[in-house]
């Protein structure tokens, strides 16, 4: 085995010497708190015009995580970029050259920047957090408050994990162009639009982004979306079952193919 | 017949080509040759209006490309063999071209039997090696049958089968008259296929003239002697009497002489008369490769120097006592002077003089002429 | 030292590389050659742990290419040019390599000035020419010094002094002790660098010799011989039981005689030569000759091409009896 | 843009002259036996035409295109339809609006690709060297990308609009609302890619082009989300009505807006807008180093 830390430098060389690093995690930061502060503002101006029943299970915390939706994608590309650019420039066969160790190789690439994404991750989530609840106003929360911290906390982790499984997915199609092919409109549309279709709900809530995102609501069933049967532990638990899956299906291909 | 007036391209402040004149002409196979970087490429883009000229221009039979009347059947070219969109097939991807030309589709699949690609012609090219990139770009500069043909480094990639079929591609279509422009960096093929030379570096032309007198001009020619060696004092007594009627002798490690400054029936009257018996008299051409690097010395713009391995200590293993060469070797840097030092050709016996059926001795694998330190006055770099 | 035992590598039905069994000795340059198509770039990612070999087996120094622990500084290889990312510059590039393999930053910036890209270590790879991002590879494969060093079509793109320059560098590294594995198309090349010789054709090993026993076994060596006096000498020749060809330019040749056997014959004789020199065919002639079986891809041409071929139009006949018939008409027999 | 300097198109009815030397050239040594035949507009057209039909990810994207406008299409139908909800004064077929909106992403993507992959691949330098008249190429990549998506664009949204008004009552729609919604939508779509066609060849790399069309037919209205302050009304209210997506609503007589550009006015404004970005890639093809 070659040196995993040497390994592990190599790989934060490798992500911090690209242009795309900076600036998808930058998008990441600035479309999910630009869009949960802007938000934000817009309820509070309207709030006496909500629907009863979604006044009713108002939670701020969920509705300063809105834009997600779209930073999450970022966190997708990032993801997808790390892994698939070492296919498409050819460098996977220089790289695998100098570290033979398929599982060295993978795990090192995905916990660097696994952990620069969950980094990322968890400072968009907390300053989201703390400025969408300024602008709300009298309708914000605390983050004393009940739940709350686990809700921002698991924002963090919610965004962390959605590159990691992007990186597994990469790693399995060894393709950035198919990988982001799939994986955007999987998470943009068909995951926003299946759920809302009567028929498909129920297998539909088991979308990784869909049950991961539970852990952002500190209410059940907050903005009266619909009632899931899991919690927001629960609902993490099938996100990191479906990034498990991703990684190890990554590694496989990594281990079979050639290169 | 291209044209060159006084062409010149700066990007910014880095002049790419500069004040470039000279003519390609028909009939013949006209060599490009100079150093990374020297400008190459600039030119043929420019001589197929890709890039627009700062200055002077550049014309394909009186006409500026782009005015052409009917471009494609009076030019063809290979610029990049990988300039494909990955994703069509071979076929597809001259069908779109010769559509573009007028030409009838009948032509594709004949260009295709020419450069020997008719079974992978459904295939995407993005899974072909570099020799069948460069076979596809070569039917495409061959689709037209144009008078005018560009090709930028056709041989690489290609297997020797492919490289000896360019060779004769090459000088078949001159021989109908063509006009032929070939850039490339491998001397010893452009020694074998062209017949005239343009050299130029760092944008600038350093010589135009053919192949012939561009060796003669940049090198020197010598001749190998090997006398019997029932008599040892016959080598000395050949070697005075050949210093005496003007040549130059040097020894070299086999016990051959080299001489230089001599022609080969003189060699022989001298040997004869001084009662020498010979057991080898042969004429040696130095090479293309050596005139031409004598010639660009000065213009290279990505120079490599010796390995010192700072920050290393060399793993155990290699460097052990007892192997050969561990006596200090020596460094494989390209040092200012005395830069072109081959092994004597004694030492490489493999690399006999070259094919004997070739009309020119292929000269990269002839054993090429080490630097005479006796002519280098004499050929001094054109600058 | 790499050794290759029963290496298969199949792709469906297709057999690249067909049991393949050789050793690659350290201190010679041994030359890897083989028509486009013969498997030898698979055989070469196969050594690398890249492709998974069907069956057999790849030792490195008696490992497994995956038991290494710091593979760079074992073995160096440059598989293709431009195995880089573009966005990243070509210092960075190599500091990723180097810095999983142990190797201090301060070697990466030495093996950059080595092979002469130091001024654009800076500059993304991108824009780099062919000529550079080779370079840019040879650097890599440099970068750990390791004893095995492994080239695939090294002198492509570069330009003459590179390819003087990289000669002379597998020169130098094999007579340290190392172990150098070149591939190559360029046999003019190869005959300069190398000194024991690999071919294979269709996956299957056709030679494994050296390079003098390889040009001896697969091209004739002849003596030419030139004088004025021309007749005569065929004359003696004749007389001493000894078949002389003419060729065009009046000259002779002569097969298997020793040129000092025929320099005491024409002495003895007192014939001037002006001209006694023993010719050997290139290792191009020897390869083609070996190989004629194994090319996939033919161009469509005359093999011996040596004389001018006709003039005149070759592959016109079809469109000149065609009045107005564009498309659509299939060529005959292409 | 005229037709390009080439000599006069030989008479109809022989197209092929016999080989001669120096048509139009020089005097040169070596004569093609190949029949000589200037190329002109038409030969250009079926060179993009095999281009486009031969690479598989046009064809993936045009099937993406017609997948989501039925899919869509359909579905809010279905919705609407499963919903009971009471259609109003809302046009049955505005329902196709949503289809729409996405396939002309696909349609961005194509128009985008369909340039800027040859700078991608170098494709470009073998193309203008067979053909060095730049007008002719771009000329031949604009009517061929414009006819193939208006052709699938007014076809597709044809049968969703069929499909939708059987599948719910509603008002029946006019001639015009029919006109505007399947042949206007479509010459809007189609333009649209044009435009970015257009982008494509001025910027030269796929991914920022693409980035910046999409951003240009979705930023004003998100744009618009942020403008609170009362000062920038005025703007805000211009960038909602003249946003793509709400142009294309008003082919619905749907506008988001109840001002604004409706009717056939979009159409107008979007082909003013491509014509300048037309003239522009022109000129950047003709001027600039390749």
């Amino acid at each position: 085995m070659a040196s995993v830390s040497a390994v592990l430098n190599s790989e934060w060389t490798k992500i911090r010497t690209v242009a795309s690093t900076t600036w998808t995690l930058i998008s990441a930061f600035v479309v999910t708190v630009a869009m949960g502060a802007a938000l934000s503002a817009l309820l509070n101006a309207q709030f006496d015009d909500l629907p009863a029943a979604e006044q009713a299970t108002f939670d701020p915390t969920f509705v300063s995580f809105s834009g997600m939706v779209l930073g999450q994608l970022a966190m997708v590309v990032f993801g997808v970029l790390v892994v698939g650019t070492e296919y498409s420039s050819g460098m996977i066969r220089t790289s695998l050259a100098a570290v033979p160790q398929r599982g060295s190789f993978l795990f090192s690439k995905i916990a660097v920047a696994g952990a620069l994404a969950l980094v990322v991750g968890l400072a968009t989530s907390f300053v989201t957090f703390f400025l969408s609840q300024a602008l709300l106003g009298e309708h914000g929360t605390d983050i004393g408050a009940e739940n709350v911290l686990r809700a921002v906390f698991g924002g963090g982790v919610y965004m962390g994990l959605i590159a990691v499984f992007s990186m597994g997915v990469a790693a399995m199609l060894r393709s950035s162009m198919l990988s982001l092919g799939i994986l955007m409109p999987f998470f943009f549309l068909v995951s926003q639009i299946l759920s809302a279709v009567p028929g498909a709900k129920s297998v539909a809530r088991y979308f990784p982004d869909r049950a991961g995102s539970k852990i952002m609501q500190v209410l059940p069933d907050a903005m009266n979306s619909d009632p899931a049967p899991y919690g927001p532990w629960g609902g993490l638990g099938i996100m990191v079952l479906w990034v498990v899956a991703a990684l190890i299906g990554g590694y496989l291909v990594l281990r079979k193919r050639d290169a | 017949m291209i044209e060159a007036v006084g062409l010149t391209k700066r990007y910014g402040a880095k002049t790419a080509v500069h004040n470039l004149s000279f003519q390609v002409r028909p009939g013949a196979v006209t060599g490009f040759l100079g150093p990374n970087g020297s400008g190459k490429s600039t030119t043929m883009r420019m001589m197929l209006g890709l890039d627009r000229p700062t200055s002077g221009h550049v014309t394909i039979g009186g006409h500026a490309f782009r005015s052409l009347p009917n471009a494609p059947r009076q030019v063809g070219a290979l610029l990049d063999a990988k300039a494909v969109h990955g994703g069509r097939s071979a076929r597809n991807h001259l069908l779109c071209l010769a559509q573009l030309a007028g030409i009838p589709a009948a032509r594709v699949d004949e260009v295709l039997g020419v450069v020997g690609l008719q079974d992978v012609a459904k295939r995407r090219s993005k899974g072909f090696s570099l020799g069948m990139g460069q076979r596809l770009g070569i039917a495409a500069a061959l689709l037209g049958d144009p008078q005018v043909l560009l090709f930028d480094e056709p041989v690489n990639g290609l297997d020797p089968e492919g490289i000896l079929w360019v060779r004769n591609l090459m000088k078949r279509l001159a021989s109908e008259g063509r006009t032929v422009f070939v850039s490339s960096h491998l001397m010893s093929e452009m020694a074998v296929t062209a017949d005239h030379l343009i050299v130029i570096g760092r944008g600038q032309l350093l010589s135009d003239m053919s192949v012939k007198d561009f060796i003669s001009a940049n090198s020197a020619d010598f001749a190998r002697v090997r006398v019997s060696t029932d008599r040892p004092e016959g080598r000395e007594k050949l070697t005075a009497s050949l210093t005496e009627a003007g040549g130059r002798v040097m020894p070299e490690a086999d016990g051959a002489l080299r001489v230089t400054g001599l022609g080969l029936p003189r060699i022989s009257d001298l040997a004869h008369a001084a009662e020498v018996r010979l057991w080898e008299l042969s004429p040696h051409q130095a090479s293309l490769e050596e005139a031409y690097m004598r010639m660009t010395q000065a213009a290279v713009d990505y120079r490599s120097t010796a390995d010192a391995k700072a920050g290393l200590q060399p793993p155990p293993g290699y460097g052990a006592p007892g192997l050969p060469g561990h006596v200090a070797p020596p460094p494989p840097e390209v040092p200012q002077q005395g830069w072109y030092a081959p092994p004597p050709p004694g030492q490489n016996p493999y690399a006999a003089p070259a094919a004997p059926h070739g009309p020119v001795p292929a000269a990269g694998t002839a054993p090429a002429a080490p630097a005479d330190p006796t002519t280098r006055e004499t050929s001094e770099d054109p600058r | 030292m790499i050794e290759l035992d029963g290496l298969t590598k199949r792709f469906g039905n297709k057999v690249a590389v067909d049991d393949l069994s050789c050793r690659v000795r350290p201190g010679m340059v041994t030359g890897f050659l083989g028509p486009n198509g013969a498997g030898k770039s698979t055989t070469m990612r196969m050594m690398l742990d890249l492709d998974n070999p069907t069956s057999g087996s790849v030792r490195i120094d008696g490992k497994h290419y995956r038991e290494l622990r710091e593979p760079l500084k074992h073995i160096g290889a440059l598989l293709e040019a431009k195995a880089m990312h573009g966005g990243r510059s070509a210092y960075n590039n190599l500091l990723c390599l180097a810095q999983s393999n142990r190797i201090p930053a301060s070697r990466v910036s030495h093996v950059l000035d080595m092979v002469g890209l130091g001024a654009v270590a800076k500059k993304k790879s991108k824009g780099f020419s062919l000529g550079m991002g080779q370079r840019l590879g040879i650097a890599a494969a440099l970068l750990g010094d390791p004893e095995i060093l492994m080239f695939d079509e090294p002198v492509n793109g570069l330009d003459p002094e590179g390819i003087h320059w990289i000669r002379n560098l597998m020169k130098a590294l094999a007579a340290e002790g190392r172990t150098i594995f070149v591939s190559s198309h360029l046999m003019s090349e190869m005959a300069l660098t190398a000194d024991h010789l690999i071919v294979i054709g269709q996956g299957r090993l056709l030679a494994d010799t050296s390079m003098a026993d390889f040009i001896h076994e697969n091209s004739r060596s002849f003596v030419r011989m030139r004088s004025p006096q021309q007749e005569r000498l065929r004359d003696v020749l004749h007389g001493a039981g000894i078949v002389a060809a003419e060729t065009g330019d009046g000259a002779l040749e002569i097969d298997g005689a020793a040129p000092e056997a025929l320099g005491e014959l024409a002495a003895g004789h007192g014939i001037v030569l002006h001209e006694l020199s023993s010719q050997r065919a290139s290792l191009e002639e020897a390869f083609m000759q070996m190989t004629a079986g194994a090319v996939e891809y033919h161009a469509h041409s005359e093999r011996e091409g040596a004389q001018p071929p006709p003039v005149g139009p070759h592959w016109g006949d079809r469109w000149t009896g065609q009045a107005g018939a564009g498309s659509g008409d299939g060529p005959k027999g292409a | 843009m005229t037709t390009p300097a080439t000599p006069p198109p030989q008479a109809p009815g022989q197209p092929f002259q016999q080989p001669q030397q120096g048509l139009g050239g020089p005097a040169g040594t070596y004569a093609s036996p190949i029949p000589v035949r200037s190329p002109g507009l038409g030969d250009a057209i079926a060179s993009e035409w095999t281009k486009i039909r031969s690479v598989r990810s046009t064809m993936w994207t045009l099937g993406v295109m017609i997948v989501l406008l039925l899919a869509v299409g359909l579905l809010s139908a279905f919705a609407v339809g499963a919903s009971d909800a009471e259609l109003e004064d809302t046009p049955v077929l505005s329902l196709g609006f949503f289809g729409v909106l996405l396939g002309s992403i696909c349609v961005i993507t194509l128009g985008v690709l369909t340039i800027s992959s040859e700078y991608g691949t170098g494709m470009i330098r073998t193309t203008l060297t067979a053909c060095p008249s730049r007008s002719r190429v771009l000329i031949a990549k604009s009517v061929v990308f414009f006819l193939l998506t208006f052709s699938i664009t007014a076809v597709t949204t044809g049968i969703v609009g069929l499909l939708q008004t059987a599948m719910l009552g509603g008002a029946t729609p006019g001639g015009d609302d029919w006109l505007r919604a399947t042949v206007g939508v479509a010459l809007y779509v189609a333009t649209l890619g044009l435009l970015s066609l257009a982008v494509g060849a001025l910027v030269r790399h796929s991914a920022g082009a693409i980035t910046l069309m999409i951003a240009v037919v979705l930023l004003p209205l998100v744009l618009a989300m942020f403008m609170f302050s009362p000062s920038l009304a005025d703007l805000q209210q211009a960038l909602l009505e003249y946003s793509i997506p709400s142009q294309l609503a008003a082919f619905y007589d749907a506008s988001v807006t109840p001002s604004g550009p409706s009717g056939w006015e979009p159409l107008w404004i979007v082909l003013g807008v491509t014509a300048v970005a037309m003239t522009g890639a022109f000129a950047s093809l003709d001027r600039r180093d390749v």
